[in-house]
This record gives C-alpha cells, structure tokens and sequence, in this order.
C-alpha cells in the first residue's frame, strides 16, 4: 500500500499533517505523537518579530466546533528558528512553517529568513480573520492575493502553500489569483469568522468579539470549497477544516486534497493525527486501495 | 515535569456532594500515580457536539490504586454531562497536566474559594508542614471533614451559616491567621484580595488561575495571562496558564 | 412583560417566527404547534409557478447540521393561494410568504399576485444555493441585490424582507444594497453552501452535490453576520441560524436582531418554536427585562 | 389520519437478535394505541450533534401496554448510539408516521428483505386472511418464530444456509406462490423485481419506499419519490415517502 504523496516536488510518506496554531511546534504534542509518523508538520503562524497576540478570553466552544481568536501570538522567526526548527529536524518528518504578517514585507522577511533553513515548504497565512492588519485582509481580495504571493515567490527558496480564506463569495477566484500569482500549493481553509455571545454576562464571548470558526461543523463547507477548487486550478491542494477522523480526511481526498490537515481535533484527542492515519490505512486495506493518489479526486 | 497519559478511565464512584457540587473517583491506568497538588486534568465529553475538554482541578488521589478524585460544579453543558454518568461509564482524560503547587515546609495558608477549594485538599494532604486551611463558601459547604483530618480548619460563608459571614479574607482576619507562604485558588476577585494581602504582609503567595483552555498542554496559545516579565518559551509577557501554571507566584502574573 | 416586536410597523406578538422551507405552510406542523402562539409563520418559497424540485437524496446530516438541496419543490402561487393563504388565515399569527423565482419578472409575477390578499410580508429568497437560477445568483452581488429589491419594490403592497446569504465576502455590502433598494426587512442567514461525500460509495451524497448548511453548526457565522449587519444598517433584522433554544434565539437578539426564525430545529424537535418562546419568557423573567426592546442589539 | 405524538419513550427492553440487528419495545404514552401496520416512527438521538430523526418502521405493538417494537439494523452513528440503550434508558419519538398498508380480506403475499422485513409482522399479525410471508435474509435470520405464528413462512437466504438459495422472487418461483394482494418491503432492487412480478401476474402490489428525511411528517419535501400522476398536494410528480407513503401501490410511484 501506498501511502505517499507529492506536493510541488515534496514527497510526504503519507497525506496527513497537522494545521498552524493547532499544534504548536509540535514539541508539546510530541508526548502523545510520534511526529516521524506524520505527513508534514504544520507549525504555528511566525511573524518577522514576536507579536503578542489578543486578550482573553482567545476561545469559545460552539456545536461542533470552537471559535478562536489567539491573534497570531508567536515569538518571532529568531525564536522560531534557534529553538523549533532544530526540534523539528530530529523526526523524519516533513516541516511547514507558517508565516504570518502585517505587511507584505513582514511575510516577505520571513520568507527570507527562512530560504536557506531546514524547512520543506512555506505556508503563507493570509486568511486569518483575527488580527487587524495583514491576515484575511490580504485573502478576500484576489488582486491582493495575487500580488502578495509574487512578492513572496521573490524570496522565497521552497515551494509556497497559499492558505485561502474561506470568507469569500468565491472561492475559486482567489484560488487562481494564488495561482496566477506563482503558488505551488493551496490550503484550505482557514476559519470562518464567527461570534458568539454570553447572554447571561451580555457580552462577547471572546475579547477580540469575533473569532475563527473551526472544527466539524465547517466540514462540509471545506469539502465543498476544496472540490470546487480543485476544479478550478491545477495546484495540489491541502485541504482542512472540522476532520476528526479517517472518514472526513478520505471525504477531503476525494474531493480533491492531495493532503489534509488536522486541526480542532487534535484539541479533542491528542492522537487524532494518528488516528486519521491508521483509519486512511484500513480504508485503503478494505477497498484494495493499492495507491492513495487513485483517491484524490476521485469523486467528480 | 511528570509525562502526561491520554487514556480512558473508569467512574468508581460518582456523588453530589452540595448542591450542584459533584464528586467523583476515577480509575486511571496511569495518570493517578504521579500527581503533584494543584495540577488538573483535562476531561473530553462523550457528547460529540462538544470539541473542548474540560480542565478540572486533581482533588484527591489514591496512588495505591491509581485512582484519583475530582470535585467540580455543574457549570454548563460538559459537567452536567460528567454529572449524569455513574460508577462503570467511562470518561476519557489527560493529565496530570501543569505545574502544580511547590512543596515547602514552611507555614502554610492554604485558601481555597468556592469550587477552589478541591485542589486544596491533596495539597493539605501532601504538605508535611503547619497548615492552616481557609474555605470560603457561598453557603452550602463541602468537602470539609477530609479538610479538617489535614490542618486546622477555618471556613467563611457568604450567608454566615457556618463560620465568619463573608468571604475568605474576613476569616483570615478574624482569626488572625499567620503564615509564611500562602497557596490560593479561587474566582478572580478572591486571588486580587490575596495578592493584595500577601504584598502588604510580605508572603510569599502562590496562586492558581484559570482561563478557557483547547489543548491544554501549552500548544494553542488559548490560554494565557499576562506575566511581568518576557516568558522565555512565548517570548512575550504571556504566560500559558496550561502548562507553565496553573500555579504562579501572585508577582509574576497580572490577573 | 412585553415581547411584542415591531418590523416595518407590522407588529407581532412574539419575536419567534419559522424559517422558510422548514415548516412547510404550517398546516403539517399544526399539529404540534398552536401556530397562534408564533410571532409568526413563514411560508415554504413559492414561484409563480409549480417547481418539481431536485433529485434525491435532497438533504445529508452532518455535524451539528444538515445539507440541503431541496431545490424550492413548491406548488407555485396559484395553489398556494388557494389552499395555504386560507389555513394560515386561521390563526391569530403574521403570514410572511417566502418568494421565489429565476428570474427578477417570476418575483415580481409573486409579489403582484400576493399584493391583495392577506399577507402581512413577503420575504425575497435571493440566497437559496440549491437552484441554478435565481436565487444565490441574485444574492451574491450587491448591484444585483439593489435592483431586484428596487423592483420587487414596485409590485409590493406589503414590507418586503429582503433574504440574504451568508456565501459573501462581506454581508453589509448585499445588506446596504438592499436597504438602498428600499428593502423594509432584512433576514439572514440562509444557508451556507456545503457538501458532503459518501466514501463507501464514493459519490455525492446529495444529487445535486452542493447543499445548503443549517443547523447549531452554522450558528457562530450567522450571529456575526447578524450583527455586522445590525452596526451597518438601519433596517430590522430577523435573525436565524442554528437556533435551537431560548439562548441561541437570545444571542440573535443580542446581535442586533429584532426577530428570529427557527428552522432545522424543527426537525429536531417539532415544538421548537414554542420551546424558544417559552425559553425567552423565563430569561426575562429571570433578569427582570420587562420589554424585549431592551435586549434588541444590546451588546454592541 | 391518527393522530401523531411527540413524546419521551421509556425502553422496555433491547436486544441484540442477530448480527448487527437490534429488536427494542419502547413503552409509549400515546403513540402505540393507533398504529397501522407499515406505519413508522421518528427516533431522535439524544447526541446532541446528531439533528435528524432515524425513521424506524413499527415491528409490532402491544396495545394493552402501549408498546412497540422497532427492530433495526446498526446503519450507522445513530442506530449505533441507540443500540447502546439499555431498558430505562429513554428515546424521543415522534409518530406512527405515514399511511400504513391498506388492509383487505384478500390472499395475501407478504415479501421482506432484510431490514424491511420488521413491519411484516404488525401487518401479519393485523391481517385476516390466508397470508404468505417471505421473507429474504443475507445469511442469519431473525423474527423468524414471530412471522411463523402468523402465516405460511418462507425463507430465502443469499448464501442458502436457510430456505431458498436466493433472494425473495427464487422463493417465491421456487414454491409457486400465489396470491391476490402483495406487501413489499426491502431494498429498491427487490422491490423493482416485485413490481415486474406484479405487473406480469396482474397482482395489486403495496411496495413501502424509503428515502432520506428531515421532519418526518411532510413538511420539509425531502423524502420524495417520482410519481405517475401530479401529487394533489405537491402539485407536481412527487409523492412525500413520509406522509403520502411509505407505502405505495407498486404503479403509481417511479423508484
Ligand atoms: C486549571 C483549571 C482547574 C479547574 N478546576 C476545577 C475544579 O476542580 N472544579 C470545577 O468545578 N471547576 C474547575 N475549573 C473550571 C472548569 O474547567 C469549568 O467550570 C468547566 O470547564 C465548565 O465546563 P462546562 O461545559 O460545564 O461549561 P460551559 O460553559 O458549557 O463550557 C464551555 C467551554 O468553556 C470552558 N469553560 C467554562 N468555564 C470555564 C472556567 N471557569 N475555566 C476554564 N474553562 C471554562 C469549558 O471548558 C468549555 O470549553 C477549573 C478550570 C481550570 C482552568
Ligand atoms: C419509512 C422508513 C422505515 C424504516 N424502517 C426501518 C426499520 O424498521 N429498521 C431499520 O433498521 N431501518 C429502517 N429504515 C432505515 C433507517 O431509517 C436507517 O437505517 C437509519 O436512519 C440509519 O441511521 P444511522 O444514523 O444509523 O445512519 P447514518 O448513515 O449515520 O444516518 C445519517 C442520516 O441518514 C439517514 N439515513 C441513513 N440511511 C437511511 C435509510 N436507509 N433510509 C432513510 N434515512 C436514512 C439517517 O436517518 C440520518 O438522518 C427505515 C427507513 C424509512 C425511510
Ligand atoms: C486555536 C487555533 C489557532 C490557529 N492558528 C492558525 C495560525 O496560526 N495560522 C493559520 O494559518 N491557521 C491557524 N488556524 C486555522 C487552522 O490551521 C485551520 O485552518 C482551521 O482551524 C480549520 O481546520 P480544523 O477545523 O481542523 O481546525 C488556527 C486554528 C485554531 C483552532
Ligand atoms: C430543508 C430546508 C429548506 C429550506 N427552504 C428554504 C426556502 O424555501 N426559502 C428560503 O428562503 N430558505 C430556505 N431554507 C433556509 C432556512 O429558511 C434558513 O435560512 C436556514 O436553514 C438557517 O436556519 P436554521 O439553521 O435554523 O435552519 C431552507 C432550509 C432547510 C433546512
Ligand atoms: S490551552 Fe492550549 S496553550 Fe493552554
Ligand atoms: S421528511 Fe420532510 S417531507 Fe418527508
């Protein structure tokens, strides 16, 4: 049985990886996990400096999901690359950093800082909902788009994984701007903003108001928006949003993912990457599924 | 750090103990044997809409038996949950999780509020020093004879049912009560109160907050406070209540 | 204690009203629900027109929700009239006809047919993602959005509920295009576009692939929506998405809404409506709000 | 029409009657006093995200008691969550749901598979006249005792462990049954074939159909099915499975 997949020249020994800010580094999930089990792992969001992120409460559990608004909190690249990249190198795994900025420069610089690290592929945030400048600013606009991946092609020495919003009336549109724009990858999807409000204390759940929405309840609309993706571009495409098991990872795969993060569910159940991992497994064991690419989408 | 076991654990015995206030005993394969007083676990729900777990203070352990307790309050959908299951019904759990309090010789205050008082008990049990417990209760009270076996023992009730009327600090005051090192859990206010005391009474004081917790072992960020210093792991002034607290130094943070 | 709300001088009863397409007419969910207690019914979407709807299976469960793509099955307004109308007379509750069409003339067509008999509102579905024309079209672009409504608008004795979806990059842009159309009533939100795949049988599990999401799943999105719309514009807003209980209906009015509509919740449970009612009653009682007015947009 | 109840089930009593199929009396208020055979219930989950009713045939009743039976196979997560149900445990329910086989004095046929076999046995039980039950199983059988009670019982087995070699029609060719009247329930391809047979023997055919469904009661149109003629109610070709059917004469639905 085949497990591995290619994404812009990358091999992976199997589809699953895990989704920024849901996993840290790794290293604090690495008790439960062995990372050289994993696809790739995903980290959290690094900016060019270290940003401090929003007030508490940062989340709320909603049916089926959560909303989340950690506001890119990180140590910055020098932290990053000093302390989580050598982390990192110690599985045989695959390393995908997530990039995070205000500016286009800011994701620029840390495309820059990272070419000649021991990272496989850079994945550029521009669709999270929860901070004022930069993210989701720059993934509703398809111009924008377009214009900050050229810019982050410039400097950037591994493939580039556009992480598309969800929060957008097409899809498809930002998908080929990101292609259009040089990606070699796409993501999706990042959350879709969401609020919830405490009625007893009649207020916002969450300090920052608004959050992202993730976890199962949003599956159906990432499955949907990874099938029409992958109708619409050439690009291989990483798709995510509410899997908690083999069963939903499959559904992203037949859609069209090449790839699937876990996310929310690694919240839910530490092994759930595991998990997804054994279940792809017996799925393929019980259907004769001798190569996993006669799945990815296969359902058209 | 002691390492930390996702498992499924059995319910041993399940009671209400005050109004709304559950305890109950669970077996573990292996997370009971190794607990530090003032850690937690994370409790998942069975139910599938709820993706989060649940932190819950460590209450009592029986390592012999790899068995501890927890006592927590129905607050909303998840402990009403865990309150309707019954001994033999499974629950699936992680831990022992964060810091816990440190152990010292020195005099002991231990004040627990409301549903802070749980973790104050295998914290009384632990200490081989001279303790002197304060609880402070709304007005039904719990959890008071185990507390009684392990320290002297004063309470505060809102209502003055039982004790000093009105909350921890009243008692603390009433009974002019000493010592050298404080260990406090509670609601916000009460944790203020305590800094405040042990900053004019030069204690030093350990107290242990909370926050809406996803991962619970210092992976999402979701958790944090904000700490005097720049936190040499987030490189920020944030501290993850998780896995760097839920025990801090009342200085450090700010809450 | 006053729960009588007020939308385009129309006044109801209660705030809780039915969402479109998931009571039928009422007449099936009579038999549950003394529809007299309801703020008020809204009608299954009806065209000038009998529509035969699309294949099935038409509706797939999901997390905390469901998909579907009924396809606007409906008898088409002369039926309607005739058999509907005088049921729903029977009742001391509003009647709000849910409108749908292909094109802006097959609305109008509705809209001029309904002009004089006893409907208290019309509500314009422009957001169903089940049929290839019409609906979502319409509802995803503000220009058209302000034009429809501008003509529907011609033909209307009654205040017009323009209906809005959430598959937008920004809902106040369809919201304040509706208003500048002159619409009396906003309602949002209808159903995110989602879908689900059968992995064993490797295929769709709705006919028509894509289905609308509902259900608690949806709820974080829609509260948003509701009160992005409420800082944007001046109209009333019903509310709806995922309520199934008094606090969810509450969240919505929080948000800014001055209505709500229960819908999937039906399904769940066929005296939700009444539930919800109830439910607002004892949150008033308990926090001693006399009037609903006063919780209306009240965490800003 | 009868009435239709939304109430809170009690379980009498669950079993597991063969491999993955499960047989359960529900104690009622109402629902169970006014069942028609062919008739169905909703079934609610109680796992919060699971938002639609399971539609679950009535297997049989006991009026006196106001009991039913529903037997079902493990589908999926809501049958397996109800399969987890002991007695005294409860279950939402909303019915009897749908129109139920027209009853007559004629010669009767009444054809089973697999899970569609469960509502042969209120009708067996109901009808009064020379009945003649097939019922079609994959390899294990169950209500077997009950229909023999009730009728000429015959069997046919995929694998050929019991009875006929075969499906329901090899059954049926293979013991030359005859009949005026036939009740069908099963999957789609055994229902097609009961049509064909039918048609070509001129017999009135009731076949029960199923789809995927919302409310349940014929509010939601997503349970239709094509239909020869323009449905008064729907105003077009399709027939809701839910409140017009389950049961239908084999010639006036497309399925
Ligand atoms: C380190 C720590 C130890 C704790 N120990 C105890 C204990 O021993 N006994 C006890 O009764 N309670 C304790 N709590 C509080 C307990 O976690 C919450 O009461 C509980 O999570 C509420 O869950 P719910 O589903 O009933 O409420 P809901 O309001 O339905 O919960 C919704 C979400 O909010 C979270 N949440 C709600 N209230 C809190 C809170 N106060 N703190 C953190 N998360 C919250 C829940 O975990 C869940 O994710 C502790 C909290 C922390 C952080
Ligand atoms: C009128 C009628 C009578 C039925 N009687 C019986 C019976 O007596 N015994 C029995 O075992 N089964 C019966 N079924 C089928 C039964 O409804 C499904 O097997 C069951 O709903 C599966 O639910 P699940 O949660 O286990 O599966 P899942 O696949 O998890 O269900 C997901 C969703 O699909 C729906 N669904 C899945 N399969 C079917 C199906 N075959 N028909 C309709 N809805 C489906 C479920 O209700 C649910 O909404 C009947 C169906 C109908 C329409
Ligand atoms: C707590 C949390 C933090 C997140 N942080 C990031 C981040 O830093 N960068 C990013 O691109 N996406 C971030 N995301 C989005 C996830 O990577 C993922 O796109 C989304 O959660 C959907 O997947 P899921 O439903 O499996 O969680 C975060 C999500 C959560 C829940
Ligand atoms: C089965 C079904 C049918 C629907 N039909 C219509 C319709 O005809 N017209 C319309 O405007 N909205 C329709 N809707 C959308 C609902 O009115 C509502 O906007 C949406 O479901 C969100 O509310 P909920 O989560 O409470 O269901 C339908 C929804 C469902 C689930
Ligand atoms: S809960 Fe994730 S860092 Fe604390
Ligand atoms: S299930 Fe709603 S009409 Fe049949």
């Amino acid at each position: 049985m085949n497990m591995k997949v290619c994404l812009a020249g990358i091999e992976l020994n199997n589809p699953v990886m895990t989704a920024s800010g849901t996993f840290g580094s790794g290293e604090e999930y690495s008790e439960f996990v062995d990372l050289s089990k994993l696809g790739a792992v995903v980290t959290k969001g690094v900016a060019n400096i270290p940003w401090s992120g929003n007030e508490t409460p940062r989340i709320a559990e909603t049916c089926g999901g959560m909303i989340n608004a950690i506001g890119l909190q990180n140590p910055g690249i020098d932290v990053f690359i000093k302390r989580d990249l050598p982390f990192l190198k110690k599985y045989d795994t695959k390393i995908i950093v997530n990039v995070c900025g205000k500016t286009t420069q800011d994701y620029c610089e840390v495309v820059e800082r990272l070419a000649n690290e021991p990272v496989d592929m850079l994945e550029i945030n521009i669709s999270c909902p929860n901070v004022k400048e930069g993210g989701i600013a720059f993934g509703q606009n398809p111009c924008s788009v377009e214009a900050i991946t050229k810019e982050v092609k410039k400097y950037a020495k591994q493939p580039i994984i556009m992480k598309l919003s969800p929060n957008v009336t097409d899809i498809t549109e930002t998908a080929k701007a990101a292609e259009a724009g040089g990606a070699d990858v796409l993501s999706l999807i990042n959350t879709l903003t969401g609020m919830k409000i405490d009625i007893h204390r009649r207020s916002f759940a969450l300090a920052n108001k608004t959050g992202g929405l993730s976890g199962p309840a949003v599956k159906p609309v990432a499955v949907r928006m990874v099938y029409q993706v992958a109708q619409a571009v050439k690009l291989p495409i990483i798709g995510m949003g509410g899997i908690v098991s083999a069963e939903d990872a499959i559904e992203f795969i037949l859609a069209g993912a090449s790839a699937v993060s876990v996310g929310t569910a690694n919240f839910t159940n530490p092994t759930a990457t595991l998990d997804v991992i054994e279940g792809i497994k017996a799925y393929m064991n019980r259907y004769q599924v001798a190569n996993i690419q006669e799945l990815i989408g296969a359902v058209k | 750090m002691s390492d930390k076991f996702h498992e499924e654990s059995i319910i041993i015995k399940q009671e209400q103990i005050a109004n709304g206030i559950y305890s109950m005993w669970l077996k573990t394969e292996q997370i009971a044997s190794d607990v530090r007083p003032g850690q937690f676990i994370s409790i998942y729900c069975n139910e599938g809409s709820r993706m989060l777990p649940r932190p819950i203070s460590i209450c009592e352990t029986d390592k012999e038996n790899n068995a501890l307790r927890v006592v927590y309050r129905v607050a909303g959908k998840g402990t009403e949950e865990f309150s309707k299951y019954k001994s033999g019904n499974t629950l699936r759990i992680m831990g022992p999780l964060g810091n816990g309090f440190p152990i010292s010789k020195k005099k002991a205050l231990l004040i627990g509020g409301g549903i802070g008082i749980p973790p104050m008990l295998e914290l009384a049990k632990e200490l081989d020093c001279e303790k002197q417990i304060v609880a402070g209760y709304k007005d039904e009270i719990f959890l008071q004879e185990e507390l009684k076996l392990n320290g002297k023992f004063y309470v505060a009730t809102e209502d003055g049912s039982v004790g000093t009327r009105g909350n921890v600090m009243d008692a603390i005051k009433a009974n002019g009560i000493k010592a050298e090192v404080i260990y406090a859990c509670g609601p916000t206010p009460m944790l203020r109160a305590v800094k405040a005391f042990a900053i004019e009474n030069e204690i030093e004081a350990w107290v242990s907050l909370e926050e809406k917790m996803a991962c619970g072992i210092g992976a999402c960020l979701a958790c944090v406070c904000k700490s005097k210093d720049k936190d040499e792991h987030t490189n920020v002034k944030n501290k993850r209540i998780c896995k760097d607290g839920p025990v801090f130094l009342a200085g450090e943070v700010e809450f």
